[in-house]
């Protein structure tokens, strides 16, 4: 298990990669409209499924909400 | 031909960076009610662009506020809401990018929570950073001439000076600064922020501005489809206005009767 | 179906001394430059109503007012502008009625040459004449609240406060007179004189004005038809507005993105 | 010959009712959209071509024109 | 040498009725928490006339506005407060003149309860019967310039018209009335009611008025002794600075530092 | 006693950096047609603390604005007029340091010529190299809050935002802005430039500004000596009236004479 | 006994004269800075003595008070 | 001679120290009120009659004037 905090809250994934994040929320990792930032830099899409993340990393998954 | 068409016959395209924008409405969608509300509001607009905010997903929320805009026919803008420093505002930006497909970007970085307003010095570091890294910025910034003039220099595609602080409904401050700005631009100015009723936003293209950006004013009214209705005459009505060359300010009066002619009756004390 | 159209549907209709007006903005006829220009700018505003005066006939004259407003489906409205006293103005009023073959006029006895204000004894005098003798009487008079609710007790069927003097340009000097008037109002409001450009017409309708009256703003534009137009959209923005609830003014900002969700970046300084 | 005041000009009318009046400015007294104060008072169209002008009376013949 | 005693001695007196007044700044008595407390902020005023309101006897009453007024130096001027006819005006002025033995009255006949504005029809009917018996009229009025020519040309000794509804604290809503009735004006013009602080104040001097009149402002602040300094202070600030030739206001700057002789610092990027 | 005295005696003081200046009037020693007018102005200002600027020294030059301040009894106060960069105006500043032996200074730099507004950026930049240097630092700012708090931070002993444009005489554009500066600030605020006549000033000073600064307004009236004694009163006025706890504004009236003991007279109509 | 209003007040008058009715109020009829109207018109102090006063008559008594 | 800049004028100087260039403006290096800046640096007083001008050298020599 990894433990890394997504959205600020402590999870445990499955699995060291970003897409094992999404689903820790219930999110399919295709599902459009969202975006992931690591440790503060945006990661792309193409490597949700490859990155590796590690214990303390931090996960950020972001949506467009009503704003502005 | 709708009044819209007619501006837009004349050649009186609303353009930022390339792209023709239908109206010169530009739509925040933050403070609806209901999504229901929202998109109500956004089609009583007719606006064709419209803001969100980047926050981190809920999974348990129902409804998109993207499926809204789309059906609405608003293109989606997404902005640096809530962001303090140049780097939170950067990487937020990207991040709209990656999730939105689209290099467009509201720049807010905000100095003060009380009043919302920008932080100048990092805000025009932010911007800096935004265009070099290939996005559209769209900078909202306070009324300074000053650094209206630094953000379009750097490269902001539009500049979006406030009338007042965000939600304040208070309108158009300082018109002059304004008008200073609007005199010198060479790139969009939106008014963006402060409009409280439709008489600030048609004040606001009057003053030269090329288009106006607001949500309170329309998502928090008591009937927020009539007020979107309301804001859409107004930004019409002050564009043409603005272009119809108006009659000058006088202390006194200038009859609109005439003169001659008046006839004389006997008898008059 | 159109925003005056919705406005109607809404119930919303603006009726004086029982005949309904589909527009409510009136057009006054003076100041153009020629008889086309004055029908293109009646055309464009979108009123049903309008001013004439009343003067000696000029056998010399080409083309007929009263021909412009029939074929831009505009009721005909004589004024007694120029008037300086009672006896004048009731004298006006009944030529005009005999050769116009209408009870209706716009009021007008003015005080001074150089404002073109009313005088207040000369015109509620004219007032009561003329209601005792059936006239339908619009009243054009100046901002004072005590005044108005005279010229509504003596039976004036809308009451035309002003903004500014005739022709002046200089909008809505005293707003809260206005709003007093308002508010205290049994009969239509009328906001007549002194709207320079789209966004005053749009604050006298948020204001509660049941209506605008205006000429010079649009006949003497450097775009008559185009300010007509502005001045259509405003009169509708400002009066959809006024209904929807605005959002209060606050002197600090109210957020429009949620604090709820900001993202936190790891490394802030 | 009568002579009366027309819109403030000395005129001397063949007939001493209004229509003359009229006339003497060129203008049919059918001509719709005009009307007519004789010193001071409204004249209807139905008196025009019998009321009696005298010679000093004042005629004001108006007509709409733009204004206001 | 005072300020005031600098003004008077550039021939800048302050006269109505053939009476020279000290001060430009007429207090109203009303509305002071005690006798005491009127009685410092008079003083501190620096005024010497001061209004009264005429009332139903008292004999429970202790202490007297008028040895007040004597202890602090002002004349006593009575005024028709609450009256709402031509009638009642003249018959209290009448009993004023009788009870206080001077033929000086403020004028107020009110037509509305709400904004206590005068009623303009009531109002001139008083002035010109009292100026027909023998009374030195200074006339409370609105702002209308028509009505205040009227006032002047039925005798008054001074017009005195409002800024905003009495008591309000409003300020002056239509500064451009007020500049048309100065200009016309051939009798003093005193500004009387609305004042709020003592920028208003400051303000109605410069507009060109010879005198201001306030009560509540000084009466009902806080620290009414330290408000009255600031209106001494204010009105001769206005007097002053309206009388020295202002610079024009100008959209943009107009440097106060010379640019010749700027330095030029070699290797400046 | 006079006013200024008492307000002393209250504890009223005004502290820049330690020093305790007995007016709260800073004046600008620019605009003046000659040294002696000049003098005449700065003495009936009743200023202690005047700006100069740095200019290259002028052989030819008759007379000493250093001599004409110790003579009307002031402090100098040299500023960086003229300056577009941060480096810039940290030499001028040392220059004057070296010159004047007054480690005081009044910061601008500016940002654009035509309007004279400030640099943000600069301006901040040369605050905060000036305050590491040692010096007393008054900054002249814009009217942003954020900015000006920002310049606090960086250790400006005052902290001097503008009312309007220098020179331009157009008074305090946004006094909400002002309102918003004042409410927050830990240091004197100032409000430098843009103030016409005497009203601005006190309205200045009633916002809750520490003091004004002024030049064009005195130095370029008609009358200057009476514009400065004029702006001494106003000064005073505003600082009075803004701790006395003015009365609240009200749309309607608030009657300053009784109800109770209105007579009652006989066959009224 | 002669009865008047005084002040809007029903009163019973020991002499029917104006100075009576100071006195009901326990007033000195010498006192200075009052007025006094008698059924809407003003009464000189010259007649308080001496002018009759009947049943119904409406009497004000006024002085100056703080105001406007 | 040495050849600098005063005040933007070239000026000829007969001794390469800033006082000379002082004089050269006719002015008494003793002068209170005044600042010297060579090549963009403030020039403490105490180095007027020292430091060494060279060819192309930059002196601004500033004093205070009416302004702001």
């Amino acid at each position: 298990m990894t433990r890394v905090l997504v959205n600020g809250e402590a999870r445990e994934l499955d699995q060291p990669v970003p897409a094992a994040a999404l689903r820790a929320l219930g999110l399919d990792p295709g599902r459009a409209g969202v975006a992931l930032a690591l440790n503060g830099t945006v990661l792309p899409r193409g490597q949700w499924h490859t990155a590796e993340l590690h214990d303390g990393d931090e996960v950020e998954i972001l949506t467009a909400v009503q704003g502005g | 031909m709708s009044a819209t068409e007619q501006a837009t016959a004349r050649g009186d395209a609303f353009v930022i960076a390339g792209v023709t924008l239908r109206s010169r409405l530009i739509m925040g969608s933050g403070g609806a009610a209901s999504l229901d509300a929202l998109e109500q509001a956004l089609r009583a607009s007719g606006a064709d662009l419209a803001t969100v905010a980047m926050r981190r997903v809920d999974p348990a929320a129902r409804g998109s506020v993207l499926d809204v805009l789309e059906r609405a026919g608003c293109r989606v803008l997404p902005n640096t809401a809530g962001c303090h420093t140049a780097r939170d505002a950067v990487l937020t930006a990207r991040l709209a990018r990656e999730a939105l497909g689209t290099d467009w970007v509201k720049l807010e970085v905000i100095g003060d929570d009380r009043t919302l307003l920008p932080d100048p010095v990092e805000l025009l570091d932010a911007a800096e950073q935004l265009v070099d890294d290939g996005f559209t910025v769209l900078a909202y910034t306070n009324d300074d001439p000053v650094l209206a003039k630094r953000l379009e220099r750097v490269g902001c595609a539009a500049v979006m000076p406030l009338g007042s602080p965000i939600g304040s409904g208070a309108g158009i401050r300082n018109p002059y600064n304004l008008r200073i700005i609007v005199e010198a631009a060479e790139v969009p100015i939106v008014l963006d922020a402060g409009i409280g009723t439709a008489s600030d936003a048609a004040l606001a293209m009057e003053l030269g501005c090329d288009g106006v950006l607001l949500a309170s004013a329309v998502t928090r009214a008591r009937d927020p489809a009539r007020m979107a209705l309301a804001m859409r005459h107004a930004v019409e009505a002050g564009r043409l206005a603005g272009g119809a060359g108006r009659i000058p300010k006088r202390l006194y009066a200038e009859a609109s009767s005439p003169f001659e002619g008046m006839a004389e009756y006997p008898g008059a004390p």
